[in-house]
């Protein structure tokens, strides 16, 4: 049943050290506000699950977070490399992190199957590709039809997931608009789950039937945070920042700088700075 | 008409590429050249393409190109948006997707591509992204166009990492693993298009761009080149070519550029 | 892609004797126009697919189109049995049919399976259940990593789908609201496809942006048959006639009844009496 | 308070059901008794209950009872209305529904259900609809809860065949399968509440309804029935529990009653 608390206290109370967590979102919807409480609070040892991890994953990595990442591609979407995650891959900066490394098809699957309550997911994947080479987690299964082998990687089951979506009701059920990406399936995955969103209004009466709606019963927390999203977007909101990326692109750079830019920007700041961040978007 | 001197090697890349799409294709598109391309073809010859972005959105017809993949601009365009977990199982792997675009930052003779690791992959020289949606568009999709720009570094005689699968060793190496679908069938540089041989599947120079040498085509490339026997010259861009692309890319600056929030 | 035809000429150039055929709709946007139609071009030895067989299968069995039906439940939706689907497996009249049955899991699954291009589906089900006894098709895979055992069943890919749909484009993209069932996925897991529809509208430019639309290039016929989906109902143009339902209990439980019924109300009719049908509802 | 002269037995089965709800719930519906007393529930002590019918309606709240699984009424109030897959794959297989409510035409002592054939399934003395959601519903469901009228061929030694598994021939059977879930735990009958045995998992009879005996429970039943030793009596129907089943359906009539078009 969800439970209307402040960013603070939700993000308290559903994220431990060592725990697996997912903050979910497809370019949109990048729950940055939640990333940033995480940071504040100081969580250790995430093994941190994301199809792209972007910006927020890199300052988690910088800040030394995580020592595990479960990704399908890595970059600053639309600019580049993520420089924190390299410098700890590379060079063990500020920790040496393992990484778990698939396709997008098989991370979609893998969150699919989660919520579908299947140990693992099943696709035509990885043909002729290096990664199940390296990757112990990519294994195969054999039609009993066909006899055609087919992919299979474990199921996600995160602890708990973190998205961000434009409007709860008061009731607490969800509404996702737009590009919906992987949402819905992190959060029926997960454990716990754990919501900002733009808006929340008195119910749900007038929506279109077959919207992306998650019932208030499979939320575990909502936090009102106008803005969390920034610098990506939220749909029918606010746009993306795209000066906010490419100012990433040199702040990760170099590690001085990005200390002092998360001191400033994270450490110094709160949740309710994201609104002030959106203005004029 | 255009001449050599009114257009880049990245325009004529672009256009080339834009010209290899037609009316009917179903197009899985990527950021950068892949994304100017489909809409290039979009807005001259192809109009009712359709373009699908991974993160959901089926039949966009943005009207500046997309600063990422998940762009809202796709959406709002977009006949429907899907989840992606849809996209992937529905609609890559259902083998709804004609065409596949993909980039490298290493790619042999054979189409094989690297966007994961430079070095060995658990002590990389350089962690690149990994190979988000490519190991399936390289499979899944009935055929695959790969863009990039030529540079020794990039097209190299081994790749460090097989990211996704073109041809293989060359041959019937894709059929050898119970793959189904066509692969890399054109190789779009700023210089040349190449295509498969037939036999070999070696990527094979099938077009000159306008005052490209065979020279300036081996010398930016790391293995040595096959040039067609019947080598053709690409005509250049036309007016109505370069000016769609132009006036998209200014559409583009003009929406993305000073964007910022406090 | 999609081509706007009369039901007469898309239900002669898209089904064939012999073919494996699904018309979905799960109680809502049944496609008992183009079952009629079916009826009336004289089909012969279908395999119809379908997970709650209604009244337009028992119709077609009762008429003798079919050989084979793979399905789930087979009953008269509120009502009670289906009374010429039984008398074909107890009695072999007009002809013995051959049954594939599977629960509702499976044939979700079978359908999902088929839309997304694999040659089997995967999930957790038929434990202790005696179909699996009595159905070859229902097999099962283990889990690489958990070793937990999962059925597993073939994918559907009919030879060709029936839907009805509230709209479609004048390009031919079509919309289903509401109840959506299994329809997308029957299209898309189908060599062929034709969707009825109640109505044709200029485009789709202002619907949210995630509701059920097919493609133009994943169809290939359209008709436009107003009142298609009698007697069940079309989500935001008419209700369900639930007195017809009741009668076919009565038409159908005698075989001369059901002869003459089916003479006057489909073979001296057309895809034309429906809008007729639903006047009033 | 209503007295037994009050209400029929059937009015006692719904609302003896709709008791055993709670607010929490999240109940897969079937159509007849259980929607009944799944709404009645809503209405009287259970208002945030969710209801979820298979058609992929979630959080309904229908003012007249369905006709139907897949009833427009059901869509129209719904939280929201999913796709048929995904409420097999996320809702009920991913363990997020609390009961399941399953009819029969066979049950046996175990809980066991049998909706497909009498007699031999391969040349049935009458083939019924099947099994549509039970096999799952059965195992995928927290807890299954079983309403049916008692009658001799309905209650049986042995069903004849094993549409959805309760407890089997009884005990750890379930485990042994590797089903996780509780299974039935509660039968209400228009008689009596029965329950599994905690050991055997038996159906015993722990509450019988209003002026009901023993002697007519067990002529309806085709085993030797067990009565709990602390044997209770169901209490009636209260106004309000009768008023507002009353008022369903005669709202459901009212609106389902003579709709016939042309």
């Amino acid at each position: 049943m969800a439970k209307f608390q402040s960013l603070h206290d939700a993000v308290r109370d559903n994220l431990k050290d060592g725990d697996v967590v997912a903050f979910e979102g497809f370019t949109h919807l990048i729950p940055h506000a939640a990333a940033h409480e995480a940071i504040r609070q100081g969580r250790k040892d995430l093994t941190l699950i994301r199809m792209t991890p972007d910006i927020i994953y890199d300052q988690m990595i910088g800040m030394g977070l995580v020592k595990k990442v479960v990704f399908s591609y890595a970059g600053n979407p639309g600019v580049g490399l993520l420089r924190r995650m390299r410098d700890a891959i590379e060079n063990g900066w500020p920790r040496s992190i393992e990484t778990v490394e698939h396709s997008h098809a098989a991370m979609a699957n893998a969150y699919e199957a989660g919520a579908a309550g299947l140990p693992c997911a099943v696709f035509r994947g990885y043909r002729g590709a290096g990664l199940k080479d390296v990757n112990p987690e990519i294994r195969s299964i054999t039609c009993p039809f066909t006899g055609e082998e087919l992919a299979a990687v474990p199921a996600h089951r995160p602890d708990v997931a973190f998205v961000h979506a434009q409007k709860a009701s008061k009731r607490g059920d969800v509404l996702v608009e737009g590009i919906i990406g992987v949402q819905k399936e992190a959060v029926l995955a997960s454990k716990r789950a754990v919501v900002t969103v733009e808006e929340i209004v008195d119910d749900f009466d007038d929506l279109h039937p077959n919207l992306c709606v998650l019932p208030h019963w499979t939320v575990t927390a909502i936090a009102h945070v106008p803005g969390g999203a920034h610098p990506s977007y939220t749909h029918g909101y606010y746009d993306r920042d795209n000066a906010a990326y490419l100012e990433w692109d040199k702040v990760s750079a170099d590690r001085d700088l990005f200390m002092q830019w998360m001191k400033t920007n994270v450490l110094e700041a709160g949740p309710g700075a994201f609104a002030e961040r959106v203005k004029g978007l | 008409m255009a001449t050599i001197s009114d257009f880049t090697p990245n325009e004529m890349m672009t256009i080339a590429a834009a010209r290899a799409l037609s009316n009917d294709d179903v197009c899985f598109v990527g950021i950068g050249a892949p994304s100017a391309a489909c809409n290039v073809a979009r807005l001259t010859h192809a109009p009712d393409i359709t373009l699908i972005y991974e993160s959901g959105t089926i039949g966009t017809a943005p009207d500046v190109l997309p600063l990422s993949i998940g762009d809202g601009e796709l959406c709002e365009t977009a006949l429907t948006t899907v989840s992606v977990p849809e996209m992937f199982r529905y609609w890559l792997q259902g083998g709804r997707i004609s065409v596949g675009f993909l980039g490298a930052a290493q790619l042999d003779r054979f189409g094989n591509i690297n966007t994961t690791v430079i070095g060995d992959y658990h002590k990389p020289k350089v962690r690149l992204p990994g190979g988000g949606g490519a190991p399936e568009i390289a499979t899944s999709c009935k055929q695959v166009f790969i863009t990039m720009k030529q540079a020794t570094r990039g097209m190299v005689e081994k790749i460090d990492f097989y990211t996704s699968f073109g041809h293989g060793d060359g041959g019937d190496h894709r059929q050898r693993l119970g793959i189904t679908t066509k692969g890399p069938t054109l190789l779009i540089t700023d210089l040349a298009l190449w295509k498969p041989d037939p036999e070999t599947k070696e990527f094979t120079v099938v077009s000159m761009h306008p005052g490209v040498t065979r020279e300036n085509v081996q010398e930016t490339c790391g293995w040595k080149v096959r040039f067609s026997d019947r080598l053709e010259e690409t005509p250049p861009p036309t007016e109505l070519e370069l000016t769609t692309l132009r006036e998209l890319q200014a559409r583009t600056e003009r929406a993305h550029g000073g964007k910022k929030g406090s």
